[in-house]
């Protein structure tokens, strides 16, 4: 019963979301799309002609997927590792620290199109150069979204430890540090790629809302926003396709990474 | 002795975390030198203003502190700058004039009728440098593009034409009362919903004035909403000179365009002469490029003063100001009428929008480049 | 004294003529008309995940009569669980014929033959435990006041009827379990199929809850099947022992438990059950 | 879990501790924003500018004060936010529970879905806006779509969560695929439901007021704009802020709060 049943569900496994992709590129390409949405092949250009202007404008792309992917990279990489000593200062305070975590996680309540013109205006002193200070303020926005989800979880990674492990390590007489290399930091692991499953594509998106409102003008969010103001919606596509392309390929990254890390620890323990 | 053991460290790390901050913050004094080399120059106002409009220009061109606010405003400041030789590059300016006020731009753009007024005034909002600041007038330099102007689509138009032209009638009668009664038309708009402060509004209304009745080179229009063929032909070519499309279609698209592509004169002659029908459609919206505010001030009067009604049309007017273009707008039939400057209808139309220009409200460039003397 | 025990090895039943099996069987049906379970030659293979054949069931062939309790004994991988899972319909056989009250597992799946209880008391968090135990009773379409009727004499059957408002988190282990079998019996099926029940409870839970269920099995005259790993366990409730080895998973040995019933815990310390005890134990050394 | 259990009252006393003490970091910054900045509101006012404009009697346009501007647009924003969440966990729950009926109904939706929270759909708000060309509905349309993520992921887990016993115990009752739903799936997953509510809550809520900025008209997120684009006094904008962030975490406790009343059987503490 089960043989038969591997084989087929690899081959469903792949096929049917293909199948399902074709069938709306090909209802898209032809137009019926169009009929479905009521809408017209402006707002709405043929796959073929993104396509096309893609391939056009491949070095501008570029140097706006930099510029985006850059600003998210960096933000996330921030924004994780101050919400991860966040996570470690609630640990080491319990008491204050959870009440601490709730304040920050509250930060995500509040609307990344809000923060992001608030953060530009306190960054401008960080430089003369209007490049790096917009940097500096779409970074912090992407920091700031993505600190709340790994302190948020990281706590619970470095906090919901397996029964009797804190004890076993008293037992050791094992130091505070020797506890959180040998348990806790290696018990938080999961939970660190949990939290890099939500922050990574919040912090693309991130980045691309906080482009909308900087100084300098370049990123893939910020092109986006400047073609559909002036009406080029077929320019403005392409855009959204590559945006949708950095977020696919930052989260499958992601997937490898944790596929491969996740079982490197599984295989050492 | 434990707990206490951990409070002290606890606050240890916020007075660390605090530390931070304030260390943060000190990195922000290095502006308070750039507050004090404000009142500097402008103190010494007298010796800097020998410089040249030219030298201005090429000076804040290669400080890289010339803005604008982009998204489809900018092609007045790229002809200038080539026109100076400059690269064609601009920081991205916030909607206030912050940044002016900092320093971090010493060429910003301003609208006379509203940036420029909040930059010399000092009412509310206002920042109050009187006349300690100069500008430099795009009409002047020959790189002026026309701005606001009624458009709908060429469908509209044809199946409409009788409503076209009422709407054209009606608010060229507002126009004109505007222009007339500027501070009653100020009044009118803030009733109207309008947010900006009455002080600012009455300045408004005052500068768009200037705008609806005098043309690129200074002389006085009496006819409103009149499309000059020698103005709209700059704008046109202007436009196809700085407005880059990545879309290699829309491209040369915008090459091929001529003004008989953009506009229709015969809507607003007829509306001037009053001769049109029943509107076929009564009820209609109007968008416009911007906040409720006195740069509007003309279709605000017209329903206030029942003109439309007179035409027998029921307007709605809605407000701009986000980011749906009001090309876009009018494109998928949100709204039967637009106000926007001509040359985001040229890169509509290039884009493959099928927009009209019907009337054109303002007759000169109100765009202006403002600096510290 | 040692209890005389009819000793039924049926020793690798692939080297027997299977023909002369099946007439045997039903010449047995003819004798007795109690029986409630035939098993029939069933083996079950399976795919492994690399491909592999996996034996986890070689020809098992017996009957289980009415009223009888009956346990199937083994260390992990030995089939016990699966030969339940068998006569419960959760898997097919790959080889031989299941008759349950002399209809397939499936018939008498869906006449709600049996009832089973688990591992774990798998209770439905959201439900009281008197809403627990109505839930097959509303699958069926039981009325409402009958439902509620039957229900409450089940749980006062497992005796908890002062907590029938309560929800299952609020009970403890054994409790939960109680809970657990009161349900499995709320359709009054004539079979009460019993995987590992008590393996997770502590040993003076299980030891009362022994002897509880040996009094609901006596007041209801249900057949049981009861998987366990337990020796102790299985010698103390069942007529009779079904030892099952793995690798591949197969039937080494059936043992008769004949001490006296009613049994209470006091028989643990007679010399006969650690006799049988000691018989069962092995009978697996001696595979 | 010993911490946790802490009294309420010491609790409540560790919160006020942060909370003060971010205003204590806040009012720092705005008294060394006010000694450097001409005008400090547009980067950091103090707090207590912030209350005036909210109390204060100050028409900012023809005819209401911040505050009566604030709620009216508030009520706009939130209504079309909540009918889009609706529409969201009604449209999230329904594919969730396909995809459990169907295994190809899973298989072809599941990588589409991931995919959803990799479309920039903010960036994409502008374009549903032109596909719809009715500003309130592509807002409602764009708070469905965020909600609709969650809800949907969450709401899978929880059916898939349901313990192999209870699917035989439902198996040896003969019970249909319907009792099987009502009796054990969606029950089940109740919990795991809330969990893509409360994620989605603050979601629809920000979405809907970011979507408010592509177009004017009435919405938090159009007030916000003309506020942070000149068209009135920064306070607005600073309001909007403080009352968007309350909202959000009010959002998320009220369906915390909903859950219990719900699932009066649930711990608390799982998930």
């Amino acid at each position: 019963m089960l043989h038969s049943k591997k084989v087929r569900s690899g081959v469903t496994n792949i096929g049917c979301p293909l199948l399902f992709g074709a069938a709306l590129v090909a209802s898209w390409q032809t137009g019926l799309l169009h009929k479905i949405l009521k809408t017209d092949e402006y707002i709405l250009p043929y796959p073929m002609r993104i396509i096309d202007i893609m391939k056009e404008n491949s070095d501008k792309i570029m140097l706006n997927v930099n510029a985006s992917v850059k600003v998210a990279l960096i933000g996330l990489l921030l924004g994780s590792v101050l919400g991860y000593l966040i996570a470690i200062i609630a640990t080491v305070f319990p008491k204050y620290g959870s009440g601490g975590l709730t304040i920050v996680s509250a930060f995500n309540a509040i609307p990344i199109v809000a923060l992001a013109p608030v953060f530009i205006n306190w960054t401008k002193d960080v430089s003369d150069i209007a490049e790096e200070r917009s940097m500096a303020a779409k970074i912090l926005v992407v920091t700031v979204t993505s600190m709340a989800a790994m302190s948020v979880n990281a706590y619970r990674g470095l906090t919901e430890l397996p029964p009797f492990s804190e004890d076993l390590m008293k037992t050791y007489a094992a130091g505070r540090l020797t506890e959180f290399f040998k348990l806790r930091f290696p018990n938080s692991v999961p939970y660190i790629f949990t939290a890099l499953r939500v922050s990574v594509p919040g912090s693309v998106i991130g980045a691309l809302v906080s482009e909308y409102f900087a100084e300098y003008i370049i990123g893939v969010g910020r092109q986006i926003r400047e073609n559909i103001l002036i009406a080029q919606y077929a320019t403005a596509w392409a855009y959204i396709v590559t945006a949708c392309i950095i977020g696919i390929v930052m989260y499958a990254i992601l997937m490898l990474a944790e596929s491969i890390i996740l079982k490197a620890c599984l295989h050492r323990t | 002795m434990k707990n206490l053991r951990k409070t002290m460290a606890f606050i240890a790390a916020m007075t660390m975390l605090t530390g931070a901050f304030a260390s943060c913050g000190s990195s922000e004094n290095s502006s308070e030198a750039g507050k004090s080399t404000v009142s500097e120059s402008s103190s010494s106002s007298g010796q800097t203003a020998e410089m040249s409009d030219s030298d201005r220009i090429v000076a804040a061109a290669q400080a890289g502190k010339v803005g604008n606010w982009g998204l489809g405003n900018e092609y007045e400041i790229l002809a200038l700058l080539t026109k100076y030789g400059q690269k064609t590059e601009y920081l991205s300016q916030a909607f206030d004039m912050d940044g002016f006020d900092d320093d971090s731009i010493t060429l910003a753009s301003a609208m006379t009728y509203n940036e420029l007024g909040l930059v010399k005034n000092d009412y509310e909002g206002g920042y109050g440098y009187g006349d300690t600041v100069g500008i430099i007038d795009m009409n002047n330099e020959g790189v002026a593009m026309l701005e606001d102007n009624l458009f709908c689509t060429k469908e509209f138009a044809e199946k409409n034409p009788n409503t076209v032209k009422a709407f054209i009638s009606a608010s060229m009668k507002g126009w004109e009362y505007a222009c007339e009664n500027p501070e009653e038309a100020a009044q009118i708009v803030f009733e109207a919903g309008s947010s900006v402060s009455s002080d600012h509004q009455a300045y408004m209304a005052s500068e768009v004035k200037k705008l609806v009745e005098t043309d690129t080179k200074g002389n006085t229009v009496n006819e409103y909403g009149k499309m000059d063929e020698e103005a709209m032909q700059q704008t046109l070519d202007l436009a196809k000179e700085y407005i880059s499309l990545d879309d290699s279609t829309a491209a040369s698209k915008l090459q091929t365009l001529t003004l008989d592509d953009i506009r229709d004169t015969s809507y607003w002659e007829d509306a001037s002469a009053d001769d049109f029908g029943d509107p076929e459609k009564t009820s209609v919206s109007v968008q416009l490029k911007w906040l409720p505010q006195c740069q509007f001030m003309g279709y605000y009067v017209a329903k206030a003063k029942g003109y439309y009604d007179e035409v027998g049309l029921d307007v709605d007017i809605v407000s701009g100001g986000g980011d749906i273009g009001e090309t876009t707008a009018v494109n998928n039939s949100t709204v039967d009428f637009g106000v926007t400057w001509v040359s985001n209808l040229i890169s509509a139309d290039a884009g493959g929008m099928d927009l009209l220009e019907i009337a054109q409200v303002y007759q000169r460039s109100g765009l202006v480049l403002v600096y510290k003397k | 004294m040692i209890f005389i025990v009819l000793f039924c090895f049926i020793s690798f039943p692939e080297q027997r003529n299977i023909n002369e099996l099946k007439g045997t069987i039903s010449m047995i049906e003819h004798e007795r008309n109690d029986i409630e379970i035939m098993l029939d030659n069933v083996g079950m293979v399976y795919d492994s995940a690399d491909g592999k054949e996996v034996t986890a069931l070689t020809s098992v062939t017996m009957d289980i009569h009415k009223g009888e309790f009956i346990s199937l004994l083994g260390p992990s991988g030995c089939g016990k669980t699966t030969l339940l899972r068998i006569i419960a319909d959760l898997i097919h056989p790959t080889s031989g014929n299941v008759l349950i009250g002399g209809v397939s597992p499936k018939d008498a799946r869906l006449k709600r033959r049996y009832g089973m209880v688990f591992q774990s008391a798998t209770l439905y968090d959201w439900r009281t435990v008197i809403k627990n135990i109505e839930l097959p009773l509303e699958i069926t379409h039981c009325p409402k006041k009958e439902r509620h009727e039957r229900a409450m004499k089940m749980l006062d059957l497992v005796g908890l009827s002062d907590f029938a408002d309560h929800y299952p988190r609020q009970l403890s282990g054994g409790m939960q379990q109680r809970v657990g079998i009161a349900r499995a019996l709320a359709l009054q099926p004539e079979i009460l199929l019993m995987d590992e029940p008590f393996s997770a409870l502590d040993e003076f839970t299980r030891e009362k809850l022994h002897v509880d269920l040996l009094k609901i099995w006596r007041k209801t005259n249900k057949t049981i099947i009861f998987v366990t790993h337990n020796i102790q366990e299985s010698v103390f409730l069942s007529d009779r022992i079904c030892v099952l080895s793995p690798h591949p998973g197969r039937l080494s040995a059936i043992i008769d438990v004949d001490l006296p019933r009613p049994r209470t815990m006091d028989i643990k310390d007679t010399p006969e059950f650690t006799a049988l005890v000691s018989k069962v134990r092995n009978s697996f050394e001696g595979v | 879990m010993k911490k946790l259990k802490k009294l309420l009252t010491s609790k409540f006393f560790i919160t006020i501790v942060w909370v003060v003490m971010l205003i204590a970091v806040w009012e720092l910054f705005a008294f060394h924003v006010e000694n450097i900045k001409r005008t400090p509101e547009n980067v950091q006012p103090h707090l207590s500018g912030i209350v005036d404009s909210l109390t204060s009697d100050r028409k900012i346009n023809g005819s209401q004060t911040a505050l009566q501007m604030v709620i009216e647009n508030a009520k706009a924003t939130l209504t079309r936010a909540g009918i889009g969440y609706i529409i969201g966990i009604a449209s999230g729950f329904l594919l969730a529970l396909f995809m459990s009926l169907s295994k190809i109904v899973e298989k072809t939706s599941f990588p589409y879905l991931m995919l959803i929270q990799l479309i920039p759909i903010l960036g994409m708000a502008p374009i549903i806006n032109a596909i719809t060309g009715d500003i309130a509905k592509s807002r409602i349309i764009i708070a469905a779509i965020l909600t609709f993520y969650p809800v949907a992921t969450n709401t899978l887990a929880g059916f898939k969560s349901v313990q192999r016993e209870k699917h035989e115990l439902m198996y040896s009752y003969a019970a249909n695929k319907f009792q099987i739903y009502t009796k054990t799936m969606i029950p089940a997953c109740i919990p795991y439901f809330f969990t893509g509510l409360k994620i989605s809550a603050p979601m629809a809520i920000t979405a809907s007021i970011l979507v408010d900025t592509l177009q004017g008209g009435i919405g938090l997120g159009c007030l916000l704009s003309q506020s942070l684009k000149g068209a009135m006094t920064r306070y607005v904008f600073w309001d909007i802020v403080f009352f968007s962030a309350v909202i959000g975490i009010l959002s998320f406790y009220i369906m915390g709060i909903i859950e219990i009343m719900m699932c009066p059987y649930r711990r608390t503490g799982k998930r």
